[in-house]
Protein backbone atom coordinates (compact mmCIF):
# COMPACT_ATOMS: atom_id res chain seq x y z
CA UNK A 1 0.00 0.00 0.00
CA UNK A 2 1.56 3.01 -1.05
CA UNK A 3 -0.19 6.51 -0.43
CA UNK A 4 1.58 10.27 -1.24
CA UNK A 5 -0.60 12.43 0.85
CA UNK A 6 -0.67 16.46 1.33
CA UNK A 7 -3.13 15.79 4.55
CA UNK A 8 -0.92 15.40 7.55
CA UNK A 9 -1.27 11.33 9.06
CA UNK A 10 -0.79 9.73 12.57
CA UNK A 11 1.75 6.88 12.18
CA UNK A 12 -0.30 5.09 15.23
CA UNK A 13 -3.39 4.80 13.52
CA UNK A 14 -1.25 4.14 10.60
CA UNK A 15 0.34 0.89 12.02
CA UNK A 16 -3.24 -0.40 13.66
CA UNK A 17 -4.69 -0.23 10.09
CA UNK A 18 -1.69 -2.31 8.81
CA UNK A 19 -1.78 -4.90 11.87
CA UNK A 20 -5.06 -5.79 11.01
CA UNK A 21 -3.69 -6.12 7.15
CA UNK A 22 -0.93 -8.15 8.76
CA UNK A 23 -2.96 -11.21 10.13
CA UNK A 24 -0.91 -13.84 10.58
CA UNK A 25 2.40 -11.91 10.51
CA UNK A 26 4.86 -12.82 13.41
CA UNK A 27 6.63 -9.54 13.13
CA UNK A 28 5.88 -5.93 12.74
CA UNK A 29 8.40 -3.09 12.36
CA UNK A 30 7.07 0.33 11.40
CA UNK A 31 9.11 3.55 11.19
CA UNK A 32 8.08 7.07 11.34
CA UNK A 33 10.18 10.24 10.11
CA UNK A 34 9.41 13.69 11.44
CA UNK A 35 10.25 16.87 10.53
CA UNK A 36 12.95 17.74 13.06
CA UNK A 37 13.43 20.74 14.93
CA UNK A 38 16.61 21.53 14.10
CA UNK A 39 18.48 21.18 10.99
CA UNK A 40 22.28 20.96 10.28
CA UNK A 41 22.04 25.11 9.47
CA UNK A 42 19.85 25.91 13.13
CA UNK A 43 16.29 25.87 14.35
CA UNK A 44 13.54 25.29 11.44
CA UNK A 45 10.58 26.57 10.79
CA UNK A 46 8.89 24.38 8.37
CA UNK A 47 9.88 21.84 5.50
CA UNK A 48 7.97 21.68 2.26
CA UNK A 49 7.82 19.20 -0.15
CA UNK A 50 7.29 18.58 -3.64
CA UNK A 51 6.67 15.14 -5.67
CA UNK A 52 6.61 14.92 -9.31
CA UNK A 53 3.14 12.56 -9.63
CA UNK A 54 3.27 9.55 -11.28
CA UNK A 55 7.09 9.63 -11.23
CA UNK A 56 7.54 9.94 -7.56
CA UNK A 57 4.60 6.73 -7.05
CA UNK A 58 6.30 4.33 -9.75
CA UNK A 59 9.38 4.65 -7.89
CA UNK A 60 8.12 4.12 -4.59
CA UNK A 61 6.24 1.11 -6.09
CA UNK A 62 9.28 -0.29 -7.82
CA UNK A 63 11.46 -0.09 -4.39
CA UNK A 64 8.26 -1.66 -3.03
CA UNK A 65 8.02 -4.77 -5.09
CA UNK A 66 11.58 -5.22 -4.89
CA UNK A 67 11.34 -5.13 -0.75
CA UNK A 68 8.35 -7.45 -0.95
CA UNK A 69 9.91 -10.14 -3.21
CA UNK A 70 13.35 -10.32 -1.60
CA UNK A 71 12.28 -10.84 1.94
CA UNK A 72 9.09 -12.78 1.52
CA UNK A 73 7.21 -9.99 3.14
CA UNK A 74 3.12 -11.21 3.92
CA UNK A 75 2.73 -6.74 3.72
CA UNK A 76 4.29 -3.43 3.76
CA UNK A 77 2.94 -0.15 3.65
CA UNK A 78 4.44 3.51 2.52
CA UNK A 79 2.89 6.84 3.39
CA UNK A 80 4.67 9.71 2.37
CA UNK A 81 3.55 13.46 2.80
CA UNK A 82 4.14 16.42 0.52
CA UNK A 83 3.44 19.95 1.04
CA UNK A 84 4.38 22.13 4.04
CA UNK A 85 5.36 20.77 7.20
CA UNK A 86 6.03 22.23 10.83
CA UNK A 87 8.41 20.29 13.32
CA UNK A 88 7.46 17.13 14.95
CA UNK A 89 5.29 16.58 12.03
CA UNK A 90 4.92 12.82 10.63
CA UNK A 91 7.01 12.92 6.87
CA UNK A 92 6.93 9.73 6.04
CA UNK A 93 5.59 6.06 7.73
CA UNK A 94 6.98 2.42 6.88
CA UNK A 95 5.63 -0.72 8.08
CA UNK A 96 6.80 -4.01 7.18
CA UNK A 97 5.12 -7.49 8.22
CA UNK A 98 6.90 -10.87 8.08
CA UNK A 99 7.02 -13.96 9.56
CA UNK A 100 10.42 -12.99 11.10
CA UNK A 101 12.12 -10.26 12.71
CA UNK A 102 15.27 -10.21 10.95
CA UNK A 103 13.19 -9.74 7.38
CA UNK A 104 10.97 -7.10 8.51
CA UNK A 105 13.62 -4.98 10.07
CA UNK A 106 16.20 -5.67 7.06
CA UNK A 107 12.76 -4.60 4.48
CA UNK A 108 12.25 -1.37 6.40
CA UNK A 109 15.64 -0.29 6.66
CA UNK A 110 15.66 -0.83 2.91
CA UNK A 111 12.80 0.91 1.70
CA UNK A 112 13.63 3.84 4.36
CA UNK A 113 16.97 4.22 2.68
CA UNK A 114 15.20 4.71 -0.85
CA UNK A 115 13.21 7.27 0.15
CA UNK A 116 15.79 8.80 1.67
CA UNK A 117 18.28 9.17 -1.22
CA UNK A 118 16.75 7.86 -4.31
CA UNK A 119 12.33 8.78 -3.94
CA UNK A 120 11.77 11.68 -6.41
CA UNK A 121 11.26 14.30 -3.63
CA UNK A 122 12.49 18.25 -3.49
CA UNK A 123 12.48 19.49 -0.19
CA UNK A 124 12.58 23.20 0.77
CA UNK A 125 13.72 24.38 4.62
CA UNK A 126 12.47 27.35 5.52
CA UNK A 127 14.89 28.45 8.47
CA UNK A 128 13.65 30.36 11.95
CA UNK A 129 16.39 33.02 10.34
CA UNK A 130 13.74 33.09 7.41
CA UNK A 131 16.46 31.72 4.98
CA UNK A 132 14.86 29.23 3.04
CA UNK A 133 17.00 26.60 1.36
CA UNK A 134 16.46 23.98 -1.18
CA UNK A 135 18.20 20.56 0.50
CA UNK A 136 20.68 18.52 -1.88
CA UNK A 137 21.30 15.05 -1.16
CA UNK A 138 23.71 14.12 1.21
CA UNK A 139 26.75 11.56 0.60
CA UNK A 140 26.00 9.59 3.66
CA UNK A 141 22.22 9.18 2.47
CA UNK A 142 23.81 7.64 -0.87
CA UNK A 143 26.34 5.52 1.49
CA UNK A 144 23.35 4.26 3.24
CA UNK A 145 21.55 3.15 -0.52
CA UNK A 146 24.49 1.40 -2.17
CA UNK A 147 24.65 -0.90 1.47
CA UNK A 148 21.60 -2.66 -0.45
CA UNK A 149 23.29 -3.29 -3.90
CA UNK A 150 25.85 -5.54 -2.67
CA UNK A 151 23.23 -7.76 -0.95
CA UNK A 152 20.55 -7.70 -2.60
CA UNK A 153 19.72 -8.37 -6.42
CA UNK B 1 -1.20 19.66 -34.82
CA UNK B 2 -1.04 18.48 -31.45
CA UNK B 3 -0.99 20.54 -28.31
CA UNK B 4 2.34 22.12 -26.92
CA UNK B 5 3.27 20.37 -24.53
CA UNK B 6 2.80 21.25 -20.34
CA UNK B 7 6.52 22.51 -19.09
CA UNK B 8 7.11 21.67 -14.93
CA UNK B 9 9.54 22.94 -12.73
CA UNK B 10 10.49 21.31 -9.37
CA UNK B 11 12.53 22.21 -6.54
CA UNK B 12 14.71 25.53 -6.99
CA UNK B 13 13.54 26.13 -10.21
CA UNK B 14 10.20 26.71 -8.71
CA UNK B 15 11.74 30.05 -6.88
CA UNK B 16 13.44 30.62 -9.72
CA UNK B 17 10.05 30.85 -12.24
CA UNK B 18 7.62 31.68 -9.17
CA UNK B 19 5.43 28.68 -10.14
CA UNK B 20 5.17 25.00 -10.98
CA UNK B 21 3.66 24.72 -14.15
CA UNK B 22 4.97 27.66 -16.99
CA UNK B 23 2.46 29.74 -18.15
CA UNK B 24 3.72 30.62 -21.13
CA UNK B 25 3.06 28.29 -24.47
CA UNK B 26 6.32 26.66 -25.73
CA UNK B 27 7.33 27.99 -29.56
CA UNK B 28 7.04 25.23 -32.02
CA UNK B 29 10.48 26.88 -32.89
CA UNK B 30 11.67 24.62 -29.92
CA UNK B 31 12.35 21.12 -31.02
CA UNK B 32 14.53 19.81 -28.47
CA UNK B 33 15.97 19.85 -25.14
CA UNK B 34 18.86 22.20 -25.75
CA UNK B 35 16.45 24.59 -27.39
CA UNK B 36 14.19 24.47 -24.53
CA UNK B 37 16.74 25.15 -21.88
CA UNK B 38 18.02 28.03 -23.96
CA UNK B 39 14.41 29.34 -23.95
CA UNK B 40 13.63 28.51 -20.36
CA UNK B 41 16.48 30.09 -19.42
CA UNK B 42 16.03 33.53 -21.23
CA UNK B 43 12.20 33.52 -20.26
CA UNK B 44 13.16 33.69 -16.41
CA UNK B 45 16.01 36.16 -16.03
CA UNK B 46 18.91 34.28 -17.92
CA UNK B 47 20.62 32.70 -14.84
CA UNK B 48 21.58 29.91 -16.25
CA UNK B 49 19.85 27.70 -13.61
CA UNK B 50 17.92 26.00 -16.48
CA UNK B 51 21.27 25.16 -18.15
CA UNK B 52 23.00 23.41 -15.41
CA UNK B 53 24.13 19.65 -16.27
CA UNK B 54 22.91 18.32 -12.78
CA UNK B 55 18.96 19.79 -14.12
CA UNK B 56 17.84 16.64 -15.88
CA UNK B 57 14.63 16.85 -17.67
CA UNK B 58 12.07 14.16 -18.06
CA UNK B 59 9.41 14.12 -21.53
CA UNK B 60 6.27 12.33 -20.26
CA UNK B 61 7.65 11.19 -17.11
CA UNK B 62 10.88 9.68 -18.17
CA UNK B 63 14.08 11.22 -17.46
CA UNK B 64 15.91 11.73 -21.22
CA UNK B 65 19.73 11.70 -22.51
CA UNK B 66 20.36 15.16 -24.14
CA UNK B 67 19.57 16.30 -26.48
CA UNK B 68 16.60 14.93 -27.62
CA UNK B 69 13.54 15.63 -29.63
CA UNK B 70 10.13 16.93 -28.10
CA UNK B 71 7.87 16.33 -30.42
CA UNK B 72 4.80 14.52 -29.55
CA UNK B 73 5.99 15.55 -25.42
CA UNK B 74 2.33 15.80 -23.41
CA UNK B 75 4.63 17.04 -20.84
CA UNK B 76 7.84 18.28 -19.84
CA UNK B 77 9.83 18.13 -16.32
CA UNK B 78 12.85 20.48 -15.34
CA UNK B 79 14.16 17.93 -12.70
CA UNK B 80 16.99 19.02 -10.15
CA UNK B 81 18.68 16.29 -8.25
CA UNK B 82 16.35 14.78 -5.75
CA UNK B 83 17.37 14.42 -2.51
CA UNK B 84 14.54 12.00 -1.25
CA UNK B 85 11.78 12.19 1.20
CA UNK C 1 10.27 2.60 30.25
CA UNK C 2 10.23 -0.92 30.96
CA UNK C 3 6.89 -2.78 31.30
CA UNK C 4 6.13 -6.62 31.97
CA UNK C 5 2.30 -7.20 31.99
CA UNK C 6 -0.30 -9.99 32.35
CA UNK C 7 -2.95 -7.80 30.68
CA UNK C 8 -3.39 -7.25 26.43
CA UNK C 9 -1.56 -4.43 25.41
CA UNK C 10 -2.28 -2.07 21.68
CA UNK C 11 0.84 -1.70 19.63
CA UNK C 12 -0.47 1.16 17.85
CA UNK C 13 -1.48 3.13 21.45
CA UNK C 14 1.54 2.14 23.07
CA UNK C 15 3.33 3.81 19.60
CA UNK C 16 1.22 7.10 20.23
CA UNK C 17 2.75 7.83 23.66
CA UNK C 18 5.71 6.88 22.94
CA UNK C 19 5.23 9.40 19.66
CA UNK C 20 4.53 12.17 22.00
CA UNK C 21 7.35 11.09 24.76
CA UNK C 22 9.82 10.77 21.92
CA UNK C 23 9.52 14.59 21.27
CA UNK C 24 12.00 15.92 19.66
CA UNK C 25 13.20 12.90 17.42
CA UNK C 26 14.02 12.68 13.82
CA UNK C 27 13.13 8.92 13.59
CA UNK C 28 10.90 6.65 15.62
CA UNK C 29 11.08 2.69 14.83
CA UNK C 30 8.65 0.21 16.06
CA UNK C 31 8.86 -3.14 16.09
CA UNK C 32 5.64 -6.00 17.47
CA UNK C 33 5.96 -9.39 17.81
CA UNK C 34 2.95 -11.43 17.79
CA UNK C 35 2.09 -15.16 18.36
CA UNK C 36 2.08 -17.04 15.08
CA UNK C 37 -0.91 -19.48 14.14
CA UNK C 38 1.85 -22.14 12.97
CA UNK C 39 5.28 -22.94 15.13
CA UNK C 40 7.73 -25.24 13.35
CA UNK C 41 5.75 -27.88 14.82
CA UNK C 42 2.11 -27.04 13.43
CA UNK C 43 -0.62 -25.33 14.06
CA UNK C 44 -0.22 -23.44 17.89
CA UNK C 45 -3.58 -22.69 20.46
CA UNK C 46 -1.99 -20.74 22.97
CA UNK C 47 1.58 -19.28 24.56
CA UNK C 48 2.44 -19.26 28.32
CA UNK C 49 5.30 -17.10 29.18
CA UNK C 50 6.84 -17.01 32.50
CA UNK C 51 8.71 -14.20 33.96
CA UNK C 52 10.97 -14.37 37.10
CA UNK C 53 10.57 -10.90 38.63
CA UNK C 54 12.78 -8.84 39.20
CA UNK C 55 15.50 -10.65 37.63
CA UNK C 56 13.44 -10.46 35.06
CA UNK C 57 12.92 -6.79 34.62
CA UNK C 58 16.57 -6.20 35.28
CA UNK C 59 17.82 -8.01 32.38
CA UNK C 60 15.75 -5.68 30.33
CA UNK C 61 16.72 -2.56 32.21
CA UNK C 62 20.62 -3.64 31.20
CA UNK C 63 19.97 -4.03 27.25
CA UNK C 64 17.83 -0.62 27.53
CA UNK C 65 20.89 1.04 29.23
CA UNK C 66 23.39 -0.17 26.90
CA UNK C 67 21.10 0.52 23.93
CA UNK C 68 20.18 4.01 25.28
CA UNK C 69 24.23 5.00 25.70
CA UNK C 70 25.53 2.84 22.05
CA UNK C 71 22.92 4.92 20.18
CA UNK C 72 22.56 7.70 21.87
CA UNK C 73 18.84 7.47 21.83
CA UNK C 74 16.22 10.11 23.17
CA UNK C 75 13.59 7.42 24.46
CA UNK C 76 13.30 3.49 24.29
CA UNK C 77 10.35 1.91 25.53
CA UNK C 78 9.70 -2.25 26.03
CA UNK C 79 6.72 -4.14 26.95
CA UNK C 80 6.47 -7.91 27.14
CA UNK C 81 3.53 -9.89 27.86
CA UNK C 82 3.83 -12.70 30.55
CA UNK C 83 0.59 -15.22 31.32
CA UNK C 84 -0.98 -16.88 28.14
CA UNK C 85 -1.76 -15.44 24.84
CA UNK C 86 -4.16 -16.81 21.33
CA UNK C 87 -2.54 -16.40 17.90
CA UNK C 88 -2.17 -12.53 17.32
CA UNK C 89 -2.05 -11.16 20.06
CA UNK C 90 1.51 -8.91 20.84
CA UNK C 91 3.71 -10.25 22.88
CA UNK C 92 6.44 -7.60 22.65
CA UNK C 93 6.59 -3.93 21.47
CA UNK C 94 9.62 -2.19 21.22
CA UNK C 95 9.97 1.67 20.56
CA UNK C 96 13.46 3.43 19.57
CA UNK C 97 13.25 7.10 18.82
CA UNK C 98 16.76 8.60 18.01
CA UNK C 99 17.54 11.81 16.01
CA UNK C 100 18.67 10.19 12.45
CA UNK C 101 17.42 6.62 11.46
CA UNK C 102 20.78 4.22 11.66
CA UNK C 103 20.52 4.80 15.20
CA UNK C 104 16.99 4.08 15.59
CA UNK C 105 17.03 1.03 13.65
CA UNK C 106 19.57 -0.38 15.13
CA UNK C 107 18.97 0.37 18.36
CA UNK C 108 15.26 -1.72 18.05
CA UNK C 109 17.28 -4.76 16.72
CA UNK C 110 19.54 -4.97 19.45
CA UNK C 111 16.66 -4.72 22.34
CA UNK C 112 14.41 -7.52 20.10
CA UNK C 113 17.83 -9.58 19.78
CA UNK C 114 17.82 -9.42 23.58
CA UNK C 115 14.10 -10.15 24.41
CA UNK C 116 14.45 -13.31 21.75
CA UNK C 117 17.43 -14.51 22.83
CA UNK C 118 18.74 -13.33 26.27
CA UNK C 119 15.65 -12.34 28.35
CA UNK C 120 14.68 -14.31 31.78
CA UNK C 121 11.51 -15.81 30.13
CA UNK C 122 10.09 -19.84 29.96
CA UNK C 123 7.75 -19.62 27.40
CA UNK C 124 5.23 -22.97 26.59
CA UNK C 125 3.20 -23.66 23.20
CA UNK C 126 -0.13 -25.37 23.79
CA UNK C 127 -0.69 -27.06 19.79
CA UNK C 128 -3.98 -27.67 18.62
CA UNK C 129 -3.19 -31.25 19.13
CA UNK C 130 -3.52 -30.70 22.76
CA UNK C 131 0.68 -31.62 23.11
CA UNK C 132 2.50 -29.03 25.01
CA UNK C 133 6.05 -28.15 24.52
CA UNK C 134 8.49 -25.75 26.77
CA UNK C 135 10.74 -24.01 24.00
CA UNK C 136 14.31 -24.43 24.07
CA UNK C 137 16.84 -21.83 22.65
CA UNK C 138 16.89 -21.76 19.16
CA UNK C 139 20.60 -22.19 17.26
CA UNK C 140 19.50 -19.33 15.49
CA UNK C 141 18.68 -17.17 18.13
CA UNK C 142 22.19 -17.26 19.49
CA UNK C 143 23.85 -16.47 16.08
CA UNK C 144 21.93 -12.91 15.89
CA UNK C 145 22.56 -12.33 19.53
CA UNK C 146 25.96 -12.88 18.88
CA UNK C 147 26.43 -10.33 15.92
CA UNK C 148 26.38 -7.05 18.57
CA UNK C 149 29.13 -8.53 20.93
CA UNK C 150 31.57 -7.96 18.00
CA UNK C 151 30.68 -4.37 17.11
CA UNK C 152 29.52 -2.87 20.07
CA UNK C 153 30.91 -2.87 23.69
CA UNK D 1 16.78 -18.58 63.45
CA UNK D 2 16.12 -17.32 59.79
CA UNK D 3 12.95 -17.45 58.07
CA UNK D 4 12.91 -20.89 55.91
CA UNK D 5 13.16 -19.37 52.24
CA UNK D 6 11.15 -19.58 49.35
CA UNK D 7 11.33 -21.96 46.66
CA UNK D 8 10.61 -21.17 42.99
CA UNK D 9 10.14 -23.32 39.39
CA UNK D 10 10.57 -21.97 36.66
CA UNK D 11 9.67 -23.48 32.97
CA UNK D 12 9.27 -27.34 32.40
CA UNK D 13 9.91 -28.03 36.17
CA UNK D 14 6.58 -26.03 36.57
CA UNK D 15 4.93 -29.34 35.17
CA UNK D 16 6.67 -31.51 36.69
CA UNK D 17 6.09 -29.77 40.26
CA UNK D 18 2.36 -28.83 39.13
CA UNK D 19 3.15 -26.14 40.81
CA UNK D 20 5.30 -22.22 40.50
CA UNK D 21 6.20 -22.31 44.20
CA UNK D 22 7.01 -24.96 46.41
CA UNK D 23 4.23 -25.86 49.10
CA UNK D 24 6.86 -27.80 51.15
CA UNK D 25 8.82 -26.14 53.61
CA UNK D 26 12.87 -26.68 53.37
CA UNK D 27 14.14 -28.71 56.27
CA UNK D 28 16.90 -27.40 58.26
CA UNK D 29 19.07 -30.41 57.12
CA UNK D 30 19.72 -28.83 53.37
CA UNK D 31 22.27 -26.43 53.69
CA UNK D 32 23.96 -26.27 50.18
CA UNK D 33 22.27 -26.34 46.49
CA UNK D 34 23.61 -29.73 45.82
CA UNK D 35 21.37 -31.35 48.64
CA UNK D 36 18.37 -28.81 47.69
CA UNK D 37 18.73 -30.63 44.09
CA UNK D 38 18.12 -34.15 45.52
CA UNK D 39 15.85 -33.11 47.79
CA UNK D 40 13.47 -31.48 45.20
CA UNK D 41 14.15 -34.27 43.08
CA UNK D 42 13.13 -36.96 45.47
CA UNK D 43 9.72 -34.53 46.47
CA UNK D 44 8.44 -34.41 42.71
CA UNK D 45 9.00 -37.92 41.58
CA UNK D 46 12.60 -38.68 41.58
CA UNK D 47 12.73 -38.00 37.60
CA UNK D 48 16.17 -36.24 37.65
CA UNK D 49 14.88 -33.19 36.59
CA UNK D 50 16.39 -30.88 39.32
CA UNK D 51 19.70 -33.03 38.94
CA UNK D 52 19.86 -31.67 35.07
CA UNK D 53 23.30 -29.41 34.70
CA UNK D 54 21.36 -27.08 32.79
CA UNK D 55 18.97 -26.28 35.02
CA UNK D 56 20.70 -23.19 37.14
CA UNK D 57 20.04 -22.05 40.89
CA UNK D 58 19.69 -18.35 41.37
CA UNK D 59 19.66 -17.70 45.08
CA UNK D 60 17.94 -14.02 45.81
CA UNK D 61 17.48 -13.27 42.26
CA UNK D 62 21.40 -14.28 41.31
CA UNK D 63 22.15 -17.38 39.53
CA UNK D 64 24.73 -18.72 41.90
CA UNK D 65 28.22 -21.16 41.00
CA UNK D 66 27.74 -24.64 42.87
CA UNK D 67 27.97 -25.89 44.81
CA UNK D 68 26.74 -23.37 47.06
CA UNK D 69 25.48 -22.62 50.79
CA UNK D 70 21.95 -21.62 51.14
CA UNK D 71 22.28 -19.92 54.53
CA UNK D 72 20.47 -17.05 54.31
CA UNK D 73 18.70 -17.20 51.56
CA UNK D 74 15.18 -15.85 51.10
CA UNK D 75 14.44 -16.71 48.13
CA UNK D 76 15.78 -20.07 45.89
CA UNK D 77 14.34 -20.41 41.97
CA UNK D 78 15.07 -23.83 40.10
CA UNK D 79 15.61 -21.82 36.18
CA UNK D 80 15.90 -24.24 33.29
CA UNK D 81 17.65 -22.23 30.29
CA UNK D 82 15.95 -19.23 29.31
CA UNK D 83 15.10 -18.84 25.60
CA UNK D 84 13.82 -15.10 25.49
CA UNK D 85 10.24 -13.97 24.96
Amino acid sequence: MITLTPAPFDPAETLSAFKARAEGAGAIVSFTGLVRAESAYGPVSNLHLQAYSPMTETGIRTAHDRAMASWSLTAAAIIHRTGTMTPGDPIVFVATAAHHRRAAFEAADFLMDYLKTEAVFWKKETRVSGETVWIEPRAEDYTDSARWAETKG
Amino acid sequence: MSRPPRILYFGKLTDVTGHTKETEQLPDTITDTNALRQWADSLHGNTGAFLEATIRIAIDSEIVPEPSPLSGATEIAFMPPVGGG
